[in-house]
């Protein structure tokens, strides 16, 4: 965690004192590097259960478990955000963010060539932020996380290259929700922490049992610090910013975001609700089945009526953040290893889906309305054919990762006596296999439209970062065995 | 020390910036409110750091500081940038988005 | 963590440090007694000063100086006050009115309460009750203070921005960034003080500096107050709120009669406060300067004797004020922020570690040679790096210049959010100029530069 | 350790598919050939894996079992009994004739026939899988992943509405596998109850699952099970799927791959379920009768062939799971051999039906009419494969459904008469079809329509001879099968044996008719 | 609280006085009217009318806030920290040094991009 915050800092400095022909190549480097070195650190540090730094950081089974995932799906993303083919020469990014759009600054930056860089410090930090989230051990270590992997994050949403109005309003939802909802959380926070009188988890669990009468200020406080982790999640009904932001920002930006947040957040939340909250489960688990039906239905529910790819996939993604919720009710072990497993294998899915997206461009940039996606399959079924197994493996189809991710959270859920949860479940993804396949079908059995978009051909980047993607969703699908049996061996909280 | 009132004036606060999220057009006092409701969250965490006689509190609000400081910092680069794309800082403008 | 933290600064102390001996215990008159003396104080100071300086620089500009009204003149910005008094109240109608009207108030008021926190002298009876010579102190004065002080920034802002035209808005923004510039610098150069005095409140500092001065131990820290403490007040050289050239009169250009007197007051009550302030945290406070304080057994520093001292102390930094203002052209407003951000500020926090490890050294027991051992050769590995960055700096600098001026644009007059005329050897956006290619120089600096500022935000 | 012959038995098709797609494009020839040869020796080692399926032996024969995911105790465990052994067959000597009856068909199709061929091969390995699979996650697994292919296949080739019907083909079945998926993992989580995680079916057949339990979890698994076999009412997507692939496309789908869901009934659902399968069973009757009597109605008014030939397997269907759902050791035996006839027959009828489709390019019957004048071959086939969908002695089909019915009488007289009335029905819709399309005058477009060339009677021909010689000869199967069925249906005898006799005895009895 | 109760009495003494003599003057100055005097003054060229809400504020001011604030934040943390300094000990000034490092990260950086140049 240290490296990637330490290279985040470094990768600043780079930005200020290297050159800027040699700013993106040191940059990448540094990054990656960065973040191989931390997927290191945190395999030699597996099996660890420590609690550092005074307290407030809690290194555990769930904890690397996440943060690992997050540094391979991390790791993947810096390939997509170093591709400069697709877009002649540039990447994804406004070489300038705050340049005005059109104008005559970017048109000259533009012809330069000049690579916004600025994004590697930005991600390496956010990286940090969250590995933080899933480990902190108490309120403010949390909230800490929180914010220092939210507002890299907010700014990297505004940065697109194309359609830059879009993005900078992506940017602004974001922002005001994220910040109205890390709002919630610390006033929240401060309810929880007037209640038990500490901030750490183990002394507020402890706390829970011994102090009566003030029930009410408890539940209010962790009511409003759900709120807060439910926006991350992006759980029904705090969703409303997923479409918008995954929409209007830049692709690959929605890739490490649509991946690696719902990991952070989720690890954290299993962390505040098991670890402090777990004395109260009964109060808290009838909120959360609510939220979890919810979000699965509203989330399948309106994606069927989604033309545009990114919108539909932003709300595909609401609607897995449901199917984790289904286990999350089960506060075991099993639920533990099923949601840990599950998040790793949406991660995949996720960030290749959207990589493919980044690949299917027009003149105006990325082609996302689904009709230009009409007869993909016949003019490079190649791409067509991995978009379509990340759309099954979303679907959870048998055979890729979605499914056995399915399987465990189901099960988890089931055994953790959330029957109705599974069954609303498996009705939803019914529905949701619909619109998925009607996407496969788009692009399998429909004629190519006229002027439909040319699909780029991506440099070794971003082919590699897809291909993994790919061979992720399979093997996970065909033998996922050592990554589950990792995930049980990781699923213990230490208090 | 009854932290009671504190808690109150805290949950005013706290009201009045999300109804100012919620209700304010405006990009920038919307953003403000979000700050007023960190303020009303530093309140309370210092009203209930009297009350357990425990400096912990205190310290979250220090905390909650330089995130509001740094949310500043994020948002008002945001808010800047949109403004002088669009001219305007109202959030209905911003509406590219729909669904 | 903070659990734990908390533990470690030790939960009982938390209720100690709430109050400050000697305070909080007056009975209502006195200290509405004091209110009224400190008020007081301020105005005849005011009215004192601003002849005080009319003479002084009329003096070193071999001229007269007010001399017609009172005594040898004295009397003249009384006169002044009441002309202004007199004159007709005008709110242009652009104005935002309310805040229009405010904007004086709320610039003048927090000038009023710095002078609360700060000691005037020590214990003295006033009709049998034993009370401080200072209104009321508490843990955390001198943040209170600076507190205080930055609040006054609101009228400068507001006022400029209530005028509704365009000179004003200017000022008030320029008045405002050049004011929480130097606040930076200001507060950066106390923290020293406290790492010696171990306290926020005022007499504490005071008291804590019986022995030595902080000037003299302190001195780096001194030289950086007293350069802030001049822009912080926006006086000459600094005074480009005011720059009658560039702004006519900055925030005030629309203000009249007893408002504008208002910014003014505000102006010279903030002057003295800063000096107060110079005064407490580094000239010992109200207490007697050496050759007096050895006398009688330290008579001098009892009862109301200290109130000359400080006032003397006072006096003196004052006359420092008008002395630069007498001898020193106007800083350019880059020039005055470089030498903010980037020489004060720098400066300050370097200076912090090294005080900071200095006193750490000695509190764990190292002795001096080793410091002066270890800090030489730090300085001389500082050196020798700096030399060096320095000289790569240039390089690379050299080197991206080249690179970007290909890309240098054409100048933009709007680029600053406001149309300004191109700077000679800047090419205006007309299709003329815009096929010319403007010659590659270190004029183009600053516009390339400035063409990146924004992506840090 | 033996030669692992079952994994050897899906592992060919698999890699049938893989070579298959790999060879290059435009070379359609080639895939066909390598498609053909791979069913051909997929069927040689189905043979071999039959041969060695012993009468009387253990339940399960050939079994094998490696830990596939260890942490959910899910293993690769496949072994045969006597139901999966006839299945196996009927997959493994169908897949050959519907790769040989694609041929030209292939070739009417605008795009490259490869990817037929291969996912042809993938879905053959898949649904001998679930065969064979004796894990219940396996079964799943290859349950729902049998759907991607044929999805594939009729979304691919086909009539004009052949998205709309991949479509609904894939929902339907989509939405019956997860609500499957929830009950696997309730039987799973009831072992886990148990104390011993497994999704082995040995395993969980050994456990007590409480009554309750089983009912929900019985509904659950037969919703999969019922879309997949077209039970009424969820048989919707089976006549738009029949109606817009490819008739050897849809042959093979009520052929061979729809058999899954019945499978997954008696091989499943039954015993790992039987107190409820017992408490659900009037209920599915009245279901599986009404199917019968539906099915046979709406043939009777279709229009189109291929619809017609499309419902007349629902009616089948529903013969099939009534004789399931006696749940008595004839009834159950004659379900299975059902299964087999039916293939075979509807497998035929669909091929046949391609063939006058592709020669007249219209599936309406009413552009029919006086075939057997200019191709008499044609058209007695098709009469021969008519008959045996109308069950006529001595046709396969006959056998069966007389054990079918019988079973159905002893148990429910009155669905035992409803699904009489069926077979009424039956004769009315296959004989009127014949009438309109081969007798009568011969409209002048059909004057010159081509008599069966001669891979369409190597596509015909072991089609027909299978059919009438098990017809005459069902003994062999009928010993197979019934070996399979009387250890299934004993979980069901456990909790109250039903009034039956030897199981044999009856199937003996049966025979002699 | 009785330590800022007299700072009380000096802001109403203060607010007093201020609010006294701007209300005495606009009652007892002079009132004449005339247009020119009443629009903004622009050297007396014709004024530019303002857009509501007030001109516009050049982004320059907004970096130069946004600087200040993570400054001012980095003087909240320096101040106890240097009130309790030598209670801290090793741990508080190494703790100190590596803040004060991270700030300077980003204002190095804003140096080096440019963000403080004025002109």
């Amino acid at each position: 965690m240290i490296i990637v915050f330490g290279a985040g800092v470094v990768g600043v400095l780079v930005e200020a004192f290297v050159p800027r022909r040699f700013r993106h190549a040191v940059q990448v480097i540094l990054a990656l590097a960065a973040l191989a070195a931390a997927f290191v650190q945190v395999v030699r540090l597996g099996g660890t259960e420590i609690i550092g730094a005074v307290g407030s950081v809690a290194i555990d089974g769930p904890a690397l478990f996440l943060q690992g995932t997050v540094l391979v799906l991390a790791f993947i993303s810096m390939f997509f955000f170093a591709e400069r083919r697709i877009e002649a020469g540039g990447n994804a990014f406004a070489p300038a963010a705050s340049s005005l759009p059109g104008s005559e600054e970017e048109r000259v930056l533009v012809q330069q060539r000049a690579l916004q860089t600025e994004i590697y410090p930005l991600s390496m930090l956010a990286v940090g932020g969250m590995m933080l989230f899933p480990a902190a051990n108490d309120l403010l270590a949390m909230f800490v996380a929180l914010e220092v992997l939210s507002l890299p994050l907010y700014i990297l949403c505004g940065m697109a290259r194309r359609r830059r109005l879009l993005s900078q309003e992506a940017a602004m939802k974001y922002f005001l929700l994220g910040a109205f909802a890390s709002g919630f959380f610390i006033f929240g926070a401060s309810f929880v922490y007037g209640f038990a009188g500490s901030l750490e988890f183990a002394e507020i669990d402890a706390a829970l049992g011994a102090r009566v009468g003030q029930e009410g200020l408890l539940l209010a406080g962790v009511g409003m610090m759900a709120v807060g982790l439910l926006f991350k999640i992006g759980a029904v009904p705090f969703h409303a910013w997923t479409p918008d932001v995954y929409q209007g920002a830049p692709t690959q930006v929605t890739a490490f975001m649509a991946a690696c947040t719902k990991l952070a957040a989720f690890g954290a939340m299993m962390r505040l609700f098991y670890v402090g909250l777990g004395g109260i489960r009964t109060d808290w688990q009838p909120m959360l089945w609510a939220v979890a039906i919810a979000t699965m239905v509203v989330g399948i529910v309106v994606a069927l009526s989604q033309t545009d790819i990114k919108r539909m996939l932003a709300y595909s993604s609401i609607a897995h953040g449901g199917f984790i919720l289904t286990a999350f009710v089960a506060v075991d072990e099993l639920a533990i290893a099923a949601i840990l497993f599950y998040l790793a294998a949406y991660g995949f899915v996720t960030l290749g889906a959207f990589a493919v997206v980044t690949l299917v461009r027009d003149a105006g940039g990325e082609a996302t309305h689904l009709s230009k996606w009409a007869g993909l399959g016949r003019r490079s079924p190649l791409l067509a054919a991995t978009f379509g197994l990340f759309l099954l493996a979303l679907a959870g189809i048998p055979l890729t990762s979605g499914f056995v991710g399915k399987l465990t959270v189901f099960t988890a859920a089931f055994q953790g006596g959330a029957m109705p949860l599974v069954i609303v479940g498996v009705l939803v993804s019914a529905v949701a296999a619909f619109f998925y396949v009607r996407v496969i079908v788009l692009m399998f059995f429909s004629d190519p439209a006229p002027e439909g978009p040319t699909v780029a051909v991506p440099s070794v980047w971003t082919t590699a970062g897809i291909a993994v993607g790919a061979v992720a969703t399979i093997v996970l699908g065909v033998l996922p065995g050592p990554l589950l049996d990792l995930a049980e061996q990781a699923a213990l909280f230490i208090r | 020390m009854n932290p009671t009132s504190y808690l109150v004036l805290a949950t005013i606060l706290f009201t009045l910036g999300s109804g100012g999220v919620l209700l304010r057009r405006n990009a920038l006092v919307a953003f403000m409110s979000v700050e007023l409701m960190l303020n009303a969250a530093n309140l309370a965490f210092v009203a209930f750091a009297r009350m357990h006689g425990a400096l912990d509190g205190q310290i979250v609000a220090f905390f909650v500081m330089i995130i509001a400081a740094a949310e500043v910092v994020i948002g008002l680069a945001i808010i800047v940038m949109i403004f002088r794309t669009r001219r305007s800082a109202s959030v209905d403008d911003a509406s590219l988005l729909k669904l | 963590m903070t659990t734990r933290l908390a533990d470690q600064l030790g939960r009982a102390e938390i209720q100690a440090v709430e109050q400050v001996e000697g305070f909080g215990a007056d009975p209502w008159w006195i200290i509405a007694l004091k209110c009224l003396g400190i008020f007081v104080l301020l105005l005849l100071m005011t009215l004192f000063v601003i002849v005080f300086e009319r003479k002084v620089v009329a003096r070193m500009q071999h001229r007269i100086g007010p001399n017609r009204v009172g005594p040898k003149g004295w009397l003249q910005s009384l006169a002044d006050g009441v002309k202004l008094m007199l004159k007709e109240d005008i709110v242009p109608k652009a104005a935002d009115r309310v805040v229009y009207i405010l904007a004086p108030i709320i610039s003048a008021v927090p000038a009023f309460l710095v002078f609360g926190l700060i000691p005037l002298g020590p214990e003295v009876s006033i009709f049998g009750e034993t009370t401080r010579l200072q209104l009321t102190d508490t843990p955390v004065a001198v943040l209170l203070i600076l507190a205080i002080a930055s609040s006054g920034v609101y009228g400068l802002m507001l006022a400029g921005w209530s005028s509704g035209s365009p000179y004003p808005l200017l000022g008030g923004l320029r008045s405002s960034a050049q004011v929480i510039s130097y606040e930076l610098a200001m507060s950066l150069s106390f923290v020293a003080v406290f790492l010696f005095a171990g306290t926020m409140s005022t007499s504490g500092i005071v008291e804590s500096q019986e022995r030595i001065w902080y000037a003299l131990i302190l001195a780096p820290s001194f030289v950086v107050y007293m350069v802030s403490m001049v822009g912080e007040t926006n006086r000459a050289p600094f005074d480009l709120p005011e720059a009658e050239g560039e702004l006519v009169a900055g925030f005030g250009t629309e203000y009249s009669s007893i408002k504008y007197a208002m910014f003014f007051l505000a102006e010279y009550i903030n002057m003295i406060n800063v000096s107060a302030l110079a005064t407490t945290l580094f000239l010992g406070g109200w207490r007697a300067p050496w050759p007096l304080s050895a006398i009688g057994d330290g008579m001098f520093n009892e009862g109301w004797w200290p109130l000359l001292w400080f006032l003397a102390k006072v006096l003196v930094l004052l006359f420092v004020f008008i002395w630069l203002r007498g001898t020193l052209p106007r800083f350019r407003y880059d020039q005055f922020m470089k030498l903010g951000w980037k020489v004060l500020i720098p400066f300050s926090l370097a200076w912090i570690v090294l005080v900071g490890g200095l006193r750490l050294a000695m509190n764990e027991g190292v002795t001096r040679q080793q410091i002066f051992l270890v800090v030489g050769i730090a300085l001389a590995v500082f050196m020798v790096i700096s030399f060096i960055s320095s000289w790569i700096g240039e390089r690379v600098r050299d080197d991206e210049e080249e690179s970007e001026d290909a890309a240098e644009k054409p100048f933009d007059p709007f680029a600053g959010g406001h149309p300004v005329p191109p700077l000679p050897g800047q090419q205006g956006s007309t299709p003329v100029a815009a096929t010319v290619g403007p010659p590659a120089g270190s004029d183009h600096t600053d516009e390339s530069d400035s063409s990146e500022e924004g992506t840090r935000a | 350790m033996t030669f692992p012959w079952l994994t050897t038995l899906i592992a060919v098709p698999a890699l049938g598919a893989v070579l298959t797609a790999l060879v290059p494009a435009g070379r359609g020839r080639l895939a066909k050939q390598s498609a053909l040869a791979f069913a051909l020796l997929t069927l040689g080692v189905a043979v071999a894996v039959i041969a060695q399926f012993e009468i009387g032996g253990d339940r399960y024969q050939l079994g094998e079992q490696y830990t596939w995911i260890d942490a959910l105790g899910i293993h690769w465990a496949l072994g045969i009994d006597g139901i999966g052994a006839a299945l196996v067959g009927l997959a493994a000597v169908a897949t050959p004739i519907v790769a040989l009856a694609m041929w030209p068909e292939a070739d009417a199709e605008r795009r490259d026939p490869k990817p037929f061929f291969a996912l042809l091969l993938a879905s053959e390995a898949l649904i001998l899988t679930a065969f064979l699979a004796k894990d219940l996650l396996l079964f799943y697994v290859v349950f729902e992943a049998m759907l991607i292919p044929l999805y594939f296949m009729i979304g691919m080739y086909g009539g004009p509405q052949r998205r709309y019907a991949a479509l609904k083909f894939l929902l339907y079945n989509i939405f019956g596998g997860l609500v499957m998926l929830a009950a696997v993992i309730g039987v799973y989580v009831q072992s886990i109850d148990a104390g011993a995680p497994s999704f082995l079916l040995m395993d969980l057949m050994a456990l007590d699952i409480s009554a309750n339990a089983q009912r929900w979890l019985f509904l659950g698994f037969m919703l999969a099970f019922a879309i997949k076999a077209p039970l009424w009412p969820f048989h919707t997507w089976l006549p738009d799927a029949a109606a817009e692939a490819t008739p050897s496309n849809a042959a093979f789908l009520s052929g061979v791959a729809d058999k899954v869901g019945t499978f997954g009934m008696i091989a499943l659902a039954v015993p790992l379920f039987p107190v409820a399968a017992q408490d659900f069973a009037p209920v599915i009757v009245v279901l599986a009768v009404v199917s019968i009597v539906y099915g046979a109605l709406l043939a009777i008014g279709q229009t189109d062939i291929k619809r017609l030939i499309g419902y007349v397997s629902i009616s089948h269907f529903g013969f099939i799971v009534l004789g399931i759902f006696v749940l008595t050791g004839r009834g159950a035996t004659g379900a299975t051999f059902y299964m087999v006839n039916h293939g075979l027959a509807t497998i035929a009828l669909f091929v046949i039906a391609g063939f006058m489709i592709a020669r007249r390019q219209s599936r309406m019957i009413a552009d029919y009419g006086g075939i057997q004048k200019p191709a008499p071959k044609l058209a007695g086939a098709f009469l021969i494969a008519g008959l045996s969908g109308l069950a006529l002695p001595p046709l396969a089909t006959f056998l069966s459904e007389f054990l079918v019915i019988a079973a159905t009488f002893e148990q429910y007289r009155a669905a035992g008469v409803i699904a009489t009335v069926g077979i009424v029905l039956a004769a009315l819709y296959v004989l009127w079809l014949y009438q309109r399309t081969m007798t009568g005058p011969v409209p002048e477009e059909n004057a010159g329509t081509r008599d069966l060339g001669r891979r369409e009677t190597m596509v015909v021909a072991p089609l027909l001879a299978l059919i009438l010689a098990i017809g005459v000869f069902p003994r062999t199967v009928v010993d197979v099968i019934d070996d399979g069925v009387a250890p299934t249906l004993a979980e069901v005898d456990v909790e109250s044996p039903p009034p039956v006799v030897s199981v044999t005895d009856l199937v003996v009895e049966g025979n002699d008719h | 609280m009785d330590l800022y109760a007299p700072m009380i009495g000096l802001i109403i003494l203060g607010a007093v006085f201020a609010v006294f003599s701007v209300v005495v003057s606009t009652v007892i100055g002079p009132k004449r009217y005339n247009r020119a005097r009443l629009d903004s003054y622009e050297c007396g060229i014709e004024p530019t009318p303002q857009p509501v809400g007030g001109g516009r504020i050049p982004i320059k001011y907004y970096l130069t806030a946004m600087t200040f604030i993570i400054f001012d934040i980095e003087i909240i943390f320096l101040y106890p920290w240097a009130v309790r300094f030598d209670h801290l000990g090793v741990f508080g000034f190494v703790a100190m040094v590596t803040f004060l490092f991270l700030i300077t990260v980003p204002f190095v950086y804003e140096w080096r991009r440019g963000g403080l140049e004025w002109d």
